[in-house]
This record gives C-alpha cells, structure tokens and sequence, in this order.
C-alpha cells in the first residue's frame, strides 16, 4: 500500500507499470487518472492545498479501510497538490485484487473518498477570476452509496 | 499554539497560520477570540461542514487545548 | 477509439501514458489491466485463441455501443492471444469521459462484456493437464447487469 | 468453402480448419455432414451456447450457404 503526495507533475503509466510488475496473484488491477479540464477556457489552472502530515495520514486510514473490505492484494494514491495546469494528472488510483470486481469497486470507492471527504482544498482559476470548488450534489451521492450496509 | 486556516476559511481571514501564545484553554475559547477579531471569520468557523483538526486528528464538539498544540479549521474537502 | 489484437507482451503503463496525453476536456480515465494468474502454480500458462477478422470487429462493435451509452470521449481495448505467461497483462481496456462515474461504468460494462462475450478462447495449462476455461456464473450474472433497462 | 472450428470444438474434432468443395448448400446440411463423419463433434456442434458465423457475421437458426464462404462454429467465449 502506497500514498504519494506530489507538488510536480507525475506519469501515471510509470506508475501503474510499476505497481503490475510482478503480480502473479493478482488476476485484476483497475486504475483512474483524474485530469484538470480545460473546460473550454473556463478554467487556466487548478490550485489544490493539502495539510502535510494529516491529508497523507488520512488517505492511509481510508486506503487501509477499503483493503480491508475489497480483500485487496495492494493499493495506489497519487496526489498532487499546488497549482496544476490543463491536462496534467491531478490524481491516480490502482487497486490489486484476485478479480475484477473488488478491483473495480475498491478504486470507485477511493475515488468517491478522495472527491468528496480526503484533505484537500480546490480552487479554479479562470478568466472571470477564482472559485473555490465544493463536493457537488452528486459526488455526495456517489460517496454515500458507500455507508449503508449494501455492497461488499 | 499555532491556528491553521485552508481553502476559503483563509481567504476569507486574510492569513493561513497565526500563533497565539498563551494558546485559549478551550476550542469555544479560541473560536470566540476568532470571532471577536473577524466577525465574518467567526461566522465562517462555525458554518456547515466546516471540521477541526487538534494535533492532526479530527475532533468533534468541544475540545482541551495546550501549550504547543496545532488547530487546524477545515472547511468542506474535495480533493481528485 | 482503438482495439488491438496482439501475440506479444504489451506495456499497460506506456498505453496508459498514450491515452491520457493531450486530454484538456475529458476529466476522468478509468482503466483495467487483467493478469494471467499462477494460481499457486496451478496454472503454468494461459492460452488464448482469437478468430482474427472476426474478434476486433465484435470487440469494435461493442466499444461502439459503450461510447455512445456512456457518452465516452474515447476508448482503447488491447487484448493479447496466444501464449501467456503468469504476471502478464491479457487485456487492457481505458476510457475517457468528462467525469468519472461514466469513465469507471463503461470501462466496467467492457469488461464484463470481455470475460464473457468477446470472440477469445481459454485455455489453461497446468501440471495437472489442460483445461478451456468458460464463462463463470459470476461472469454470466456481471455481464447481465447491463442487459435491462436499468443504469445508464 | 472454408469450415473453421474453435476452443474445445477444435480439440474434439482434431482439426481446427477444413475445406468442402462443392459445399453444402445449407447450414443444416454443413452440420448433419460434419456429424456423418464424426457423431462426438455433431453433438458438440449443437451443444449449447455455440454460435455459428458465416463470413465472420453470427447468424441465428438456418442460413444458405455458397462455395467460397467461411463458416465458423463458436463455442461460449471467454476473453480478459
């Protein structure tokens, strides 16, 4: 289990190049990158502020919960954090597991995490100035599909 | 005892950390010198979703403070 | 939009690196890698069979129909036949879309859609002989979440 | 006409492609040769879940068949 807080730019396929390597158990690895959109000029950059020392400590906590409940073999978090121009990753997260479905679920469920509860804050530079970025009505639902007693 | 403001809870304030040495003996203590100083940031601490961190871990309700400790304000997160 | 057979190893990462290069609109790439596994040994190698001319066509067809369900920005599958060893990437599939739920549910459909109705045959040797390997129940039941009106 | 077998059909045949010249002029007429020559393969051939292609299109129940075409027997697949 691996979580990575970065200020520079990182390369996804290095990473997941790595974390294949070597896996003879695990028949699945599902990843996500989550790249800053341009959103057709809207949007210049994208500034996100991390708490070092607490955001790493709290994605473990989160990574070791949803190892736990998926049955993963491993798990990735890379986040950036200062100012990230368009296209450029903002996140990364791969899973290990003996099969697709666990794989799948697990990154989902870490990607719902990190969007809406993980220790970061957003702000969108742009044109007409800049804006703070919140959990939208739909990422809160997306991560509260997690709660109840439903799914794995 | 260092007060650590993020995302729009420093903007609002004008500053992102500040010391306050002897540190307020409690979290109401410190909210209320807060918002004595910056009535809009004292209305903006105790706004929806806003959590605190003491000494890095997340505390609910009310809470001891010492000497040296870090306090940290954390409006809504959204991180990926 | 891109699938491709191939014989040979291929890199998921450096594919991975193709695909999210140059992407200012599309915000999320979900992404699977599937291992053959040494099932403790059990398996000592995976070998698949293709029906070329046939399987990128129906493969193509049914990125086709994904696209447009889940309104994709692009797709790529790669999928290996032929001899495989334990460790070795399969198959890839990645998707790109403005968000990440319609990112993570395509690229789960293509994978389900994979295991159990894409033109490849299974064959798994091992020290106790060889043996072709059909859908399981659970595939079967995967790939039937898609079939009703429910979902996206 | 080209007849191409696949996965374990091919195993159980011992073969994996096969030219008829003439061929048949049916599909039905394809499958009740194939199981002449080899019951254990007829009966595999109409096992469930094995699809048939003609020119590399599936088609479901009878189908006409002409010289120069290729008609391949599908047992279930399995990718990933």
């Amino acid at each position: 289990m691996s979580v990575r807080l970065t200020t520079g730019p990182f390369e996804p396929g290095a990473d997941l190049t790595r974390f294949c390597a070597g896996r003879t158990e695990s028949g699945a690895v599902a990843s996500f990158v989550g790249l800053a959109r341009a959103e057709a000029g809207a949007a210049t950059a994208l500034e996100l502020e991390a708490y070092p020392g607490f955001t790493e400590v709290e994605i473990g906590r989160m990574v070791a919960r949803a190892t736990e409940r998926f049955g993963l073999h491993d798990a990735l978090v890379i986040h950036r954090h200062g100012a990230i121009a368009p296209g450029e990753p903002i996140v990364m997260v791969a899973t290990a597991a003996a099969h697709r479905r666990e794989a799948f679920e697990a990154c989902d469920y870490l990607m719902d995490y990190l969007k809406s509860r993980a220790p970061f804050w957003k702000k969108e530079h742009g044109p007409a100035g800049a804006r703070w970025i919140e959990p939208t009505a739909r990422d809160l639902d997306d991560v509260a599909r997690w709660d109840g007693g439903s799914g794995p | 005892m260092r007060v650590l403001l993020f995302g729009r809870l420093a903007d609002i304030a004008g500053w992102r950390e500040r010391t306050l040495d002897p540190p307020p003996a409690t979290l109401a203590a410190l909210r209320a010198r807060l918002a004595d100083a910056d009535a809009a940031l004292g209305e903006a601490l105790s706004g929806k979703g806003v959590q605190v961190a003491v000494d890095k871990e997340i505390v609910r309700g009310e809470a001891q403070l010492r000497r040296g400790c870090e306090v940290a304000f954390l409006p809504p997160m959204s991180g990926g």
